[in-house]
């Protein structure tokens, strides 16, 4: 067995125990940190698959920011004493059987399909040929993109702006009538 | 056995994506769907740069789609997110089954 | 002249040879290379780490006017060491209420990620354990792992202080990463490679500092790599007035120490990738490399206990705002110029 | 540079603009502005009058607004060759003159910027005109300056008269509009095009001419008769000295009204190739000069002295227009504007001191006003004709324009003498004599510098300005309003000394009638009661138009009025009556049959979505399964 070989199973069991622990933990801090670390592996897969540039992208937004946010949507809505009686809803036997009838359905097709494999050679570098692909030939997708990231920004914080809940406003403190001012006096 | 080739990768990325639809079917905290949502964008991620990489090694641009993917990701997560803590203030609860109050 | 990659060639080779004479593959000889270059590189960071400390203890007494610990071998030299013993030999407490696994895995994982980031670090001519071409992108995503350790560090206690410290200082270190990773690709892209290796020998001679290009980017970089490693003016993480000791309230014994460590390794990354990238690595006259990156990593140590020692704490809206409103602007139009420049200089 | 000459107007806009949306409030940054924007306007127009002159070929730029294939495609853009320089002078000259003037005559009033504003969007408007290269572009700016005048007649619109005579302005305008667009289509359906060098071709060739090329140049000549003030359209100019003074001074005596000459003269070629037209144009421009002139002669409110004035010289330029004078209406267009602006900013300046419009109260006020008095003098004299003044040059072209047609060049000069009378009349009775209201005359003071300057820089320009058309200088002032051959009027002396001799003999009766008294004018108005009367009502004509076409129109109103009330109103109130009772009927069916069916429907239809409604669980994860299950059981049902 050569190191490719190695270094994949290890990250794919890592991945797998991983992401099975992300959706079955009790704890869903847990699923967060268990998710982290299946997110690192793929990034390991991505290195296997000669996508440095990509790896290092995925860590820094993935585990930099998206698991960063999940962590504190999960810090704002939940304790650590929640222990929830059910973490699962009551999908799971016929959940289980269409994740796995669709693992198969998927598997079997991938297995039926033969692609074209090509033995060109990847292109030198880290992140050169990328840039230049987003910059020409995808330029209007980055564009949108961007536009996209932006809109969702601005979008996040209007929906999660303490103001947009709109709440009755309090009943002003009535001063005491005057009679009532001399009885306590 | 020859080596690990695009099969493999797909397959991985097969298994991972169904374990995000059980999560995504079955857990009852939002977030957690979130997450498990995020690890099907990955197997998606892992299948585009497995194909970048032996199908179209010399222009990758399976490669640049992840890294859009990667982007709408993060916008999805930011939204959805921001959509989780207002209704974990109108509702003080963020679990998915008890959010129904569309039905009927 | 002392240069030390003859020493470190000779090393590998001696590696390869016994390797190879035991019979095992090419694989395990790079795989031995690197193990024993992690080794060197943790027994260096620890060196770094136990002289960091007493010098910041030198350096704030010397601030104020004292003179620091003075007992412990010449002038305290070896208080931190004994330190380290005290801390080592302490009990370790696991209060009753934590996340158990969560509680045991944080300072590892802060401690680890700080330490990856030297992997590619070029400390001298030849020495970079990995000179990886996706360098600078490398340390900027393994460093968002820190961030990661304080978050379970301050769930996993149960303390609300702990809570808020985690709290503070992910919101923190995320809002600073992007004004700092912006700073990082206006020198990006004049140097049109993210190999740190590359970077550093195109600045051979003094003028050809980025400094001298990117002064802007400089300063927000300082500003952003302050508040990254939670120090003065931004150490709301662990302000101990409003906090008691932010998210490591709830550690002891060793495993407080590791962030101890990580937090001064992670300052003295800070310094060495604003060595690397805009003070010209290395490169230097007369001296050996490593004492060049040594002398220049050092001094930007040095600026940042100085701020330490000088400035008050920021109020945390003060610190979200500063990021967000004005370093981000200023980091874009940086790169605006940046650009303009290249546009206009570049034929 | 000529290529951005577009810029021109575009100045003016964005004063206009920048003073509605933002300095309102502040009047001096409002004033600056306008004056700063129609200053630039000002130099640029003359570096390109210079570049023009030098260089007589017609420059267009153009670019495509309105293109609907090939039957209607309306390309606007900018002509500049000398008339128009010629203009651009004139319109920014003039404009900047009255805005630095307008900073006195206007200090204090509420509606400073607004004011300012409205200049500057008439400035905007009349330079667009003059710079159009088709009729299209000009039919717009045409109707902009129409706008222009009527916002800033009705400046003051808390007066009942200003708001009536700007409304009355606007309407009367445009009835002669009407005229102009129908004019401008059959032009259109004719040779297919309206910029001004393809209809030209086509009547140089021929494809537009005969009876059509001719109602076609009258209708067109219709926008002249409004804009212009010609009969019988000419009733609201005088109305229009309702606005303020300076407003008078550009819009109706330098600019706007003049812009019914400067269309005639720009379709000149039009008019050539239709001999009726042409001889319309001439008899209406002399009819009105000279019925304008006679009115001019007995009234006396000093600003309808001068709008009669106008109307009468602009009578004079339409005529020499019609008889194909080019040069010389469009050369006493130049002169007339400076000098007539002039004599509006003098009236003005005459009004701001004694605050009354009627000349009975005034006299003697050379002794209170030098600058004023003297600036008026020579603009009296230049309008007189006297030698050597711009008047003098453009009104011996005129005359020598009405050559061969013996009735013109007699009541042309009927027409000078009139004119130095009345101006002269006028003069005498503001500035000499002894005041007749002592209490105004000891309040009259010199108006401050802003107001006196623009006199006396257009006083330099009525003596100068007529000196292009110095006999000995190379074809005179038709080489620089060169239009399509040089055509110029030799000059003739024996004319000159005539028309000078009837200008001096006109300051010579007014000079004994009102300065040295030998001549009781009071005894001549009373010996000829009738003529004074019809003169002093200005022919009748707004009556006239009060029986003749108001009156009618009311009873005709009234009529459909009563038509409306009775016959219509009948009828829908009886359509209403059978409404009600029919919807009556139907209501009773309708609760009936229609009700029952849809009730049926309805309780039909809640059971059934009663039934089904256990589906809609609103749980997403049902939802996201029945899509996962739902995938699954097709791959397999494939």
């Amino acid at each position: 067995m050569d190191t490719i070989s190695l270094a994949f199973y290890a990250l794919a069991f890592l991945i797998i125990a991983a992401a099975i622990f992300v959706v079955t933990s009790k704890n869903i801090f847990h699923s967060a940190i268990y998710l982290i670390l299946a997110l690192f592996g793929v990034a390991g897969i991505y290195v296997l698959l000669q996508a440095p540039f990509l790896a290092a992208a995925q860590v820094l937004i993935y585990v930099g920011a998206v698991s960063m946010l999940m962590i504190f949507a999960i810090m704002l809505t939940a304790r650590i004493a929640d222990q929830t009686i059910r973490h699962t809803n009551e999908q799971v036997p016929t959940g289980l059987l269409v994740s796995l009838g669709l693992l198969a359905v998927i598997v079997y097709s991938l297995w039926q399909t033969p692609f074209a494999i090509s033995s060109d050679p990847m292109p030198e570098g880290a992140g050169g040929t990328l840039g230049k692909l987003l910059l020409t030939q995808f330029a209007l997708p980055f564009e949108i993109v961007s536009v996209l990231l932006l809109g969702a920004l601005i979008g996040a914080v209007v929906i999660a702006k303490k103001d947009s809940v709109r709440r009755e406003p309090e009943a002003p403190m009535t001063p005491l009538p005057k009679s009532a001012e001399k009885v306590a006096g | 056995m020859e080596g690990i080739g695009l099969t493999h990768y797909l397959t991985l990325s097969a298994v991972v994506f169904c374990i995000g639809v059980f999560g995504m079917l079955t857990r009852r905290n939002a977030v957690g769907v979130l997450m498990s949502i995020e690890l099907m964008f990955n197997a998606v991620n892992i299948t585009l740069v497995a194909f970048a990489r032996y199908v179209t090694p010399a222009t990758i641009t399976g490669q640049v789609v992840a890294i859009f993917t990667i982007a709408v990701a993060a916008a999805e997560a930011t939204v959805a997110l921001a959509i989780v803590l207002l209704i974990y203030q109108h509702h003080r609860g963020i679990d998915v089954d008890r959010i129904n109050f569309m039905k009927w | 002249m002392l240069e030390l990659d003859k020493l470190v060639k000779l090393v590998g080779d001696g590696i390869e040879a016994v390797v190879t004479a035991l019979g095992l593959g090419p694989t395990w000889v790079t795989l031995v290379q690197l193990i024993v270059a992690a080794l060197v590189v943790v027994v260096f960071a620890a060196l770094v780490v136990l002289f960091l400390v007493w010098w910041e203890r030198k350096v704030s007494a010397r601030f104020q006017m004292r003179l620091g610990p003075m007992r412990v071998g010449w002038h305290g030299t070896i208080q931190t060491i004994a330190d380290a013993l005290k801390l080592l030999q302490k009990e370790l407490i696991t209060p009753a209420n934590v996340d158990r696994g969560i509680y045991f895995w944080a300072p590892v994982v802060t401690f680890v990620a700080a330490m990856a980031v030297y992997v590619t670090v070029p400390f001298g001519k030849g020495l970079i354990v990995r000179d990886l071409n996706i360098g600078i992108l490398y340390i900027l995503s393994i460093t968002t792992f820190t961030v990661i350790g304080l978050l379970m560090a301050g769930w996993s206690s149960n303390n609300k202080y702990a809570l808020l410290g985690g709290f503070r200082s992910a919101a923190q270190v995320v809002s600073y990463e992007v004004p700092m990773a912006l700073a990082i690709v206006a020198v990006v892209m004049l140097t049109q490679t993210l190999s740190m290796g590359e970077i550093v020998s195109q600045q051979a001679k003094f003028y050809q500092w980025y400094i001298w290009r990117q002064p802007l980017g400089f300063l927000i970089y300082l500003v952003a790599a302050t508040a990254e490693c939670n120090r003065t003016p931004f150490d709301l993480p662990e302000a101990d007035s409003e906090l008691v000791a932010g998210f490591v309230t709830e550690y002891s014994g060793m495993k407080f120490a590791m962030f101890f460590l990580a937090e001064f390794l992670n300052m003295f990354t800070v310094a060495a990738i604003a060595t690397t990238l805009f003070f010209g690595g290395w490169n230097g006259p007369f001296l050996p490399s490593w004492m060049w990156f040594l002398i220049k990593t050092l001094a930007g140590v040095f600026v940042l206990m100085w701020f330490r020692w000088t400035y008050p704490r920021l109020r945390v809206d003060q610190l979200m705002s500063f990021a967000w409103k004005f370093l981000l602007p200023l980091a874009f139009i940086n790169i605006v110029l940046t650009g303009l420049g290249i546009y206009i200089f570049r034929p | 540079m000529l290529s951005y000459a577009w810029l021109i107007p575009v100045f003016p806009l964005c004063s206009m603009a920048v003073i509605m949306l933002l300095t309102h409030r502040n009047r001096v940054l409002s004033a600056a502005l306008s004056i700063t924007a129609v200053s630039i306007s000002f130099l640029y127009a003359w570096a390109i009058a210079f570049t023009v002159w030098g260089n007589p070929e017609v420059q267009r730029f153009s670019f495509d607004w309105l293109n609907l294939g090939p039957s209607m495609h309306i390309p606007i853009g900018i002509q500049i060759d000398g008339l128009t320089a010629m203009m651009l002078i004139v319109v920014t000259t003039v404009a900047l003159m009255v805005q630095i003037y307008s900073l006195g005559y206007m200090h204090g009033d509420p509606r400073f910027s607004r004011y300012y504003a409205f200049l500057s969007l008439f400035t905007m408007a009349m330079l667009t005109l003059v710079l159009a290269d088709n009729f299209f572009l000009m039919f717009v700016a045409w109707e902009l300056v129409g706008l222009a005048s009527y916002l800033l007649i009705g400046f003051w619109f808390e007066k009942q008269s200003a708001s009536d005579a700007g409304k009355k302005a606007f309407i009367t305008t445009r009835l002669g509009d009407l005229g102009f667009i129908i004019g401008l289509l059959m032009i259109y359906t004719g040779c297919g095009t309206l910029t001004f060098g393809g209809v030209f071709e086509a009547v140089k060739t021929g494809a537009l001419g005969g009876a059509f090329l001719t109602t076609a140049a009258i209708f067109l000549f219709g926008g002249a008769i409004g804009k212009s003030a010609q009969v019988p359209l000419h009733v609201w100019l005088p109305d229009a000295m309702e606005g303020p003074t300076p407003v008078s001074a550009l819009i109706h005596a330098a600019t706007m009204v003049v812009a019914g000459v400067y269309l005639v003269a720009r379709s000149l070629t039009i008019f050539m190739g239709a001999e009726t037209a042409a001889m319309t144009v001439a008899w209406i421009g002399i009819i009105t000069s000279l019925m304008a002139a006679s009115i001019g002669l007995v009234q006396n409110d000093i600003k309808r002295v001068l709008a009669f004035s106008t109307v009468s010289q602009l009578g004079y330029m339409i005529m020499a227009l019609g008889l194909g004078g080019f040069t010389a209406g469009t050369f006493h267009l130049m002169t007339h504007a400076f000098f007539k602006s002039l004599l509006f900013l003098g009236a003005g300046s005459v009004i701001h001191a004694v605050h009354t419009n009627d000349i009975r109260e005034m006299g003697g006020l050379h002794s209170k006003m030098k600058t004023t008095s003297i600036t008026f003098l020579i603009a009296a004299f230049a309008i007189a004709g006297i030698f050597p003044l711009s008047g003098f040059w453009s009104k011996d072209e005129i005359v020598a324009a009405t050559l061969g047609h013996p009735v013109f060049t007699v009541l042309t000069l009927l027409v000078a003498f009139m004119t130095a009378f009345y101006m002269f009349r006028l003069y005498f009775l503001t500035f000499t004599g002894t005041p007749r209201d002592k209490h105004k005359f000891e309040h009259a003071h010199e108006s401050p510098k802003v107001m006196t300057y623009p006199l006396i820089f257009l006083a330099v320009l009525s003596v100068v300005s007529g000196w292009i058309g110095l006999p000995w200088l190379h074809h005179g002032f038709s080489s620089v309003v060169f239009h399509e051959e040089p055509h110029h009027a030799e000059f003739h002396y024996g004319l000159a000394a005539i028309s000078l001799l009837v200008g001096l003999s006109g300051i010579g009766l007014a000079y004994l009638m009102y300065y040295k008294r030998r001549i009781d004018p009071d005894r001549i108005a009373t010996s000829m009661p009738g003529l004074y009367n019809t003169l002093l009502n200005k022919y009748y004509f707004d009556e006239a138009y009060e029986v003749l076409v108001i009156k009618p129109y009311y009873v005709m109103c009234q009529g459909w009025f009563w038509f409306d009330q009775h016959i219509i109103d009948g009828l829908v109130n009886g359509a209403g009556a059978f409404g009600v009772l029919w919807g009556r009927f139907q209501r009773w069916a309708d609760e009936t049959f229609v009700d029952g069916a849809v009730n049926g429907i309805g309780w039909l239809t809640r059971g059934f979505g009663a039934t089904i409604r256990y589906l809609q669980t609103g749980s997403l994860q049902n939802y996201a399964f029945i899509v996962f299950a739902a995938l699954v059981i097709l791959w397999i049902l494939r």
